[in-house]
């Protein structure tokens, strides 16, 4: 039995996610995640990974160069930037428009083809965007240095308004690092999701969901499934240039390391890890692989030595000595682990956890519910 | 009237002719059935009218439009459904949700970006889907996913969702093959009643019970070939018939 | 050949864990900009933190290894533990072993997975969370670029660590920013001479150039410092980064006439071009009548040890090496062996001067304010660190010293012995002046 | 024309490489029906089989010598070989010729390796989606990968061929061309002989054994040879294991030309599944021709006359390729219906 959530219950969740976001800096602190680098990757690799699962987890086409996106949607940002001046909201709507053309170039041509082939066709276009922005169109993508902001740039629109200040995005005279950049990211996770959550609910997103399921029927019922999956695939591209757009928004440096297959692969995993096809996964699927790198990374001996400062000397040094095989330098080794438990005891990624907790307890409850009305009887 | 006209269609597959200059016209309102041994070309014509293959000659005229050269959903978009031998449902989606598909196809036509609104808020596309699956007795499971289904359910399933289109043509591909007796007899009935609806109906069909029960036309292919057109009671009598399907051995 | 990884003494960790933990504890919105007075990440308690960003995954995970070995070292060295290496024969007797203007050292760790997006995030997360006044580290120029740049905007101080390019002091120059290491236009200028000398005035070289900014750098260096000296270019190739297999851009050289192959590759690139390239028997070729001869201009330890005995007589230039007699060479090589069992190599070593020469100037001005202490940075005059007298130039806040020609060595004693001067070119001919390079440094930002 | 040569050498060379990785990862697409993002891990675990084994014979005896100090004051260590000090001559034979010899080595690790990861992992994934199975494979490459890094660190570790053929063979003057025109290296020509030695190995094997049949039916149509009776499932973990040795060996061989290190792997996973999909997925001749094609369009387009006219190219000489041969052929070259389409 699987109806889908009233409005109510959607809007129930709606409000939740949104008060989870926005209160992150507090609930996160205790874990070492509530400083404002970290909580703005967590809002804009979440964008990203909503938008991805949009495509991947409704049509079940596997997209391999989503990063391609991220990277146009980063360097257009910047663009809009040097030349129309340091707001947020042009570069973002920039980003969006030129990841989304770019979206319809590449879907277009990728999706006359299906399965791994549209998934390698995909890819073929991503590394070829990365390859070239990190050597030949350097002009443009100013390479492995990355795309800055420059004093010397135009900026139309404040280019005499700004100083000797650091070359930051401000909205309004706020600048759009630290807890603003956050703030911002957080607002625009928010309306992602929002959006997100209604096209999940609507006629088309129905129609995604057909496109995964069969195909051939879709055919036969008079539908034509590549508009469908080219919408789809422009919208996701289009969540995945605001992303790009606002990693430049929150610190305006643009890379074509952004674009490189394996960015393409941390989404595909992030989507996957949290649960394909579900809302709130790819959120959490993000978070997850975002904290591990940020956080396992950055502990070392000396941390070690501290956390398990408790122990006696003879078990403090063995345990500081495995420990620290998965922590700092060993991080990928925790997030590899990862991978393959989640995959193999909870197939459906961290969403299907909760599901079974959830089924667990309403199992339980409802056990004892029967109980109180026996009496009763 | 014709609603379908089939000329000269030759179709082949390297050296072997599959349908071999088959000629067939079908009347408006009518059941008309295509039998014929295995390997005789039924499931090639069937496919030739939907746009999964394109004949090598001959033409195909659904009323005024020409079948072929176009696409599958240009083809259910004229008034044309077909029911598979396997059926074809969306296995991962709701039995509701199932019905809504062809129901919003009908009204929205091949594509539309309705990405706003609640699909389950639609009131027209919802009553008219649980309409027709209480029509097939299928309203108690509407929240089911479509793949546990029984195969007699899927069946049913998938009839409903041709239905629900209201096609000026349905096109049957052995719709009872491998059901009990008991559910042949249910989708006999149910296909009876749809034909008050005046639906035209072209099925592929084995079990001769189904076939004479049904059908008010019967063309016989053998080796790609019509060999033989009439009632149900001239194909009954045609000798050549028998040949076709016995071998023309011992009878 | 792997270098081990030997912990550091329990006691040690104890001691300076102790202080970290404070600084840890402190809750981030007490760090935070509005909160702070004169400069971002005051230290308010009784120690300063340090942020180390190294790479400790991807191809550099090594090199970052030694480098956080050679910093966690200068911590202890600055808290008066150990022997105190260089800071008996540094010039400067600032420092005394009692921590930073009476604070003791504590530091942080990240990966910077050798790419700008990682290293930013993990700068940030010292800056924002950690409270770190200082960021070092780096295995590549443009992370290197990418961290100093956000070190700039954030307001803290970026010592930089192992970064090569022109453009990090030049082009891309930040007043928060300084750099020990040397770069391609000093590589050009000591190489070129003995290039000369060794393999004569009348070569056709042929660049095989990693296609990014740094191998583009580097080739012009060289191209401009060789051309002057007689040399001809044939061709300069660019080939991908990463590329693995470069027989394809290795072939055309063995037709074209050109009887010396510059390899303007770093890390695995330099690793894979020149073992291929030896394989492919062009040290064993007469071309117009020479040998036939490969140039690596710039050298690392581990790339020697990576590329084995293909390295044998190959030239190229270094920014330090173990085995030089100075006192200061001396004093840290047997401090960094004595701890870890094996030689420092030079990203070690420019990582540990880098954490001396920053904390010295901020005992010098008494304040750990980046303005101050870039000011005591600027213009400074050092020795005894292993690099002759060297200056910290005020206009592009690179320094000056002296550059090592180094050479493969043909018979090594052990597997740390890859590598042997050749020639020390002293600092004046490989001096330039700041405006050949461009860039503007703009002014200090202290972050609030 | 030698420059001509030269590169059509270098391709067929560069094309023999990406046939041998493309193999094992497309038997195991066509007949598992699995994708395998741990196949670049095979590959990684083969060439450290040959870092391990010439580290083995190279190990050392260290016998502290008090009188010696190294320069950080330390007493000297002396090390000599055991290998060496215990076999003579014999003992430096094998040092000499490592790589080749430690096939002898990788083939059984190897098959325990595809042995263990079929049975524990990959057997449970069978009917699970391809996205459950390339994260589980993704997991177990990066596990695989942290584990040889901690082993063996990062820094490439060099291994060379022995001297036998070690250096340059001058074919040009073979061939009647002015000497030294034509100039290639001998490893490298034995590695395209043993490239081809191994896919002639497992198309013969494939061809001409009842088990090659079967498995080449159990490629065609799965659920019939299921139908069958015929126990497929013990065959897959053959195809597994084989697959695995394949992607091992092509490893070991490897490692001369390009020094091994934990993340070696990863570099040819992208590649492979190019090479695969362009080859057309379930098609073994497709995968070898499609290596060999792309190895040497790369190779040509990697000449100087042609990246002056188009700068970059060789940098994408390989997606453009795969992306035109997707679009004019959908299913890659010779790939069939239906196999991984959805």
């Amino acid at each position: 039995m699987s109806a889908t959530p009233t409005p109510t219950r959607d809007l129930l969740m709606f409000v939740v996610f949104a008060a989870a976001v926005l209160t992150m800096p507090m609930w996160l602190a205790p874990i070492g995640a509530g400083y404002p680098d970290l909580l703005q990757k967590f809002a804009i690799y979440g964008l990203f990974a909503t938008g991805f699962n949009l495509l991947f987890g409704l049509t079940g086409y596997l997209s391999f160069g989503h990063a391609a996106f991220l990277g146009v949607g980063s360097y257009t940002a910047v663009w809009t930037f040097k030349l129309l001046g340091m707001n947020p909201i042009p570069a973002a709507i920039m980003a969006i428009a030129a990841s989304g053309i770019f979206a319809v170039a590449i879907g277009f041509v990728s999706l006359r083809r299906s399965g791994i082939y549209f998934s390698i066709l995909t890819l073929a276009f991503a590394q070829m965007s990365y390859n070239l922005a990190y050597s030949v169109l350097t002009p443009i993508t100013n390479g492995e240095t990355g795309l800055r902001v420059l004093r010397s740039d135009p900026r139309l629109f404040d280019a005499a308004g700004q100083g000797d200040g650091p070359l930051v995005s401000t909205l309004f005279g706020i600048e759009m690092s630290g807890y603003p950049g956050f703030y911002f990211c957080a607002v625009l996770l928010i309306i992602g999701f929002f959006i997100a959550q209604r096209i999940f609910r609507s006629p088309f997103g129905t129609m995604l969901r057909a496109v995964k399921s069969n195909q051939n029927r879709m055919n036969y019922t008079g539908l034509n499934p590549r508009p469908y999956t080219l919408a789809a695939f422009v919208i996701s591209g289009m969540y995945a240039g605001l992303a790009g757009a606002l990693l430049c928004i929150t610190d305006p440096l643009a890379g074509a390391e952004r674009m490189q297959w394996t960015a393409s692969g941390e989404v595909v995993l992030m989507t996957i890890l949290g649960g394909m096809g579900t809302l709130l996964g790819p959120i959490l699927g993000a978070g997850l692989i975002k904290y591990f790198e940020n956080i396992f990374s950055a502990f070392n001996e000396q941390t070690l030595h501290r956390i398990f400062g408790f122990l006696p000397d003879f078990l403090e040094t063995p345990v500081v000595a495995i420990t620290s095989l998965f922590v700092g330098e060993g991080w990928q080794l925790t997030l590899g682990v990862l991978f393959m438990l989640i995959v193999i005891f909870l197939p459906g990624g961290i969403m299907e956890g909760f599901s079974r907790i959830g089924r667990m307890f309403r199992r339980s409850s409802g056990a004892k519910g029967s109980h109180q009305t026996a009496p009763a009887e | 009237m014709e609603i379908l006209k089939v000329q000269g269609v030759n179709k082949a597959f390297g050296g072997l002719r599959a349908l071999n200059d088959v000629n067939l016209s079908v009347e408006e309102g009518t059941v008309h059935a295509i039998i014929g041994p295995n390997g005789a070309g039924k499931s090639t014509l069937l496919n030739c009218f939907v746009g999964r293959l394109i004949p090598d000659t001959g033409s195909v005229m659904f009323g005024n439009t020409s079948l072929i050269g176009l696409k599958a959903h240009e083809i259910n978009q004229a008034g044309v459904s077909r029911v598979f031998q396997t059926p074809e449902i969306f296995g991962d989606l709701t039995l509701l949700e199932n019905i809504m598909i062809p129901t919003m196809a009908r009204r929205d036509g091949e594509f539309a970006l309705k990405a706003w609104g609640r699909v389950d808020q639609d009131a027209e596309i919802r009553d008219r889907s649980m309409h027709m699956l209480e029509d097939v007795g299928l309203a108690s499971k509407k929240d089911m996913i479509a793949g546990s289904l029984s195969r007699g359910d899927k069946r049913r399933l998938e009839l409903a969702m041709c239905l629900v289109q209201d096609p000026k043509l349905l096109l049957l591909d052995e719709p009872t093959a491998g059901m009990s007796r008991a559910d042949t007899n249910n989708t006999i009935d149910l296909l009876k009643r749809i034909g008050e609806r005046g639906i035209t109906k072209i099925v592929i069909e084995h079990d001769m019970h189904v076939v004479f029960s049904l059908a008010n036309k019967i063309s016989v292919l053998a080796q790609g070939t019509v060999i033989a057109e009439g009632t149900p009671q001239e194909i009954k009598g045609d000798p050549r018939v028998q040949e076709a399907y016995l071998g023309g051995a011992h009878l | 050949m792997t270098l081990i990884r030997k912990p550091l003494s329990r006691r040690s960790i104890l001691r300076s864990g102790a202080a970290g933990g404070l600084v840890l504890a402190t809750p981030t919105i007490f760090t935070s900009r509005a909160w702070s007075a004169g400069y971002l990440n005051e230290p308010t308690g009784d120690t300063v933190t340090f942020g180390f960003n190294v790479p400790q995954t991807g191809a550099y995970a090594d090199e970052g290894a030694d480098e956080l070995r050679a910093y966690q070292l200068a911590v202890k060295h600055l808290n008066g533990e150990g022997d105190g290496g260089m800071l008996s024969t540094f010039s400067s007797k600032a420092l005394g072993g009692n921590g930073i203007n009476g604070k003791k050292v504590a530091f942080v760790t990240g990966d910077t997975q050798t790419k700008s997006d990682a290293a930013r995030a993990s700068a940030k997360r010292m800056i924002e969370k950690d409270g770190a006044v200082m960021i070092t580290g780096g295995s590549s120029s443009g992370v290197a670029i990418a961290v100093q740049s956000l070190c700039q905007e954030a307001g803290v101080i970026f010592m930089a660590g192992l970064t090569h390019s022109n453009d990090t002091t030049g082009k891309d120059k930040r007043a928060n920013g300084f750099r020990h290491f040397f770069n391609t236009e000093m590589t050009g200028a000591a190489l070129a001479p003995v290039l000369k000398n060794v393999m004569g005035a009348d070569r056709r070289a042929y660049h095989l150039t990693a296609d990014y900014t740094w191998g583009w750098s580097q080739e012009e260096s060289i191209k401009k410092y060789t051309e002057q000296l007689g040399w001809e270019t044939v061709a300069a190739v660019r080939t991908p980064l990463g590329a693995g297999d470069f027989s394809q851009y290795i072939t055309p050289v063995l037709n074209s006439g050109a009887d010396v192959l510059v390899l303007n590759h770093y890390g695995k690139d330099m690793v894979n071009s020149l073992t291929q390239a030896v394989q492919f028997g062009l040290r064993d070729k007469m071309v117009n009548g020479k040998q036939f001869e490969i140039v690596v201009p710039l050298y690392s330890e581990l790339m020697a040890q990576g590329a084995g005995e293909n390295v044998k007589g190959i030239l190229g230039s270094s920014n330090w090496d173990w085995k030089l007699s100075d006192a200061g060479t001396q004093a840290f090589t047997k401090s960094f062996g004595q701890e870890y069992g094996f030689p420092p190599s030079q990203a070690a070593h420019t990582c540990y001067v880098q954490t001396l020469l920053y904390a010295d100037a901020c005992q010098r001005a008494g304040t750990f304010m980046p303005s101050e202490v870039g000011k005591a940075l600027e213009g400074f005059e050092f020795d005894g660190l292993g690099n002759g007298p060297t200056l910290y130039r005020a206009a592009d806040h690179q320094c000056f010293k002296d550059v090592l020609v180094v050479k493969g060595k043909e018979n090594p004693s052990s597997q740390y012995d890859l590598l042997e001067v050749v020639e020390v070119t002293p600092r004046a001919q490989v001096e330039y002046p700041a405006e050949l390079l461009g860039g503007e440094l703009g002014s200090y930002n202290n972050g609030v | 024309m030698d420059v001509f040569l030269l590169q059509l050498l270098n391709g067929l060379d560069k094309g023999g490489a990406y046939a041998l990785i493309a193999l094992g990862l497309t038997l195991i697409f066509g007949t598992l029906g699995v994708v395998n993002f741990a196949h670049g891990a095979l590959f990684m675990l083969g060439a450290f089989c040959a870092v391990s084994f010439n580290k083995l014979i190279t190990l050392q005896k260290i016998i502290i010598d008090p009188t010696k100090t190294t320069a950080w004051g330390t007493p000297l260590e002396v090390r000599t070989p055991y290998a060496e000090a215990m076999f003579g001559d014999f003992g430096q034979w094998l040092v000499n010729y490592s790589v080749p010899v430690s096939i002898v080595l990788a083939i059984p690790v190897m098959l325990i390796i595809g042995f263990v990861m079929e049975r524990g992992l990959i057997k449970h994934f069978y009917n699970r989606p391809h996205a459950d199975q390339i994260l589980v494979t993704f997991g177990l490459a990066i596990v695989l990968q942290e584990v040889i890094k901690t082993l063996f660190g990062a820094n490439p570790i060099p291994q060379s061929a022995p001297d036998a053929v070690r250096g340059a063979a001058d074919i040009g003057a073979m061939l009647g061309f002015q000497a030294g025109a034509i100039v290639y290296p001998w490893w490298r020509m034995v590695y395209l002989l043993f490239s081809a030695a191994i896919i002639a190995g497992v198309f013969a094997f494939l061809q001409f054994t009842t088990f090659g049949m079967v498995v080449r039916a159990g490629m065609a149509d799965r659920e019939t040879v299921g139908l069958l009776g015929i126990n497929i499932e013990r065959r897959f973990t053959i195809v597994f294991a084989i697959a695995a040795v394949v992607a091992g060996l092509a490893g070991v061989m490897y490692t001369p030309i390009l020094p091994p290190d934990y993340h070696i792997g990863m570099e040819f996973l992208v590649l492979s599944f190019v090479v695969v999909v362009v080859g057309g997925m379930g098609s073994l001749p497709g995968a070898v021709a499609a290596g060999f094609l792309l190895g040497i369009l790369q190779s040509f387009a990697s000449m100087n006359e042609v990246k002056d006219v188009l700068p970059g190219i060789d940098q994408i000489i390989i997606y453009l390729v795969a992306v035109v041969i997707l679009l004019v052929r959908p299913r890659g070259l010779m790939g069939r219906r239906g196999v991984m389409e959805n």
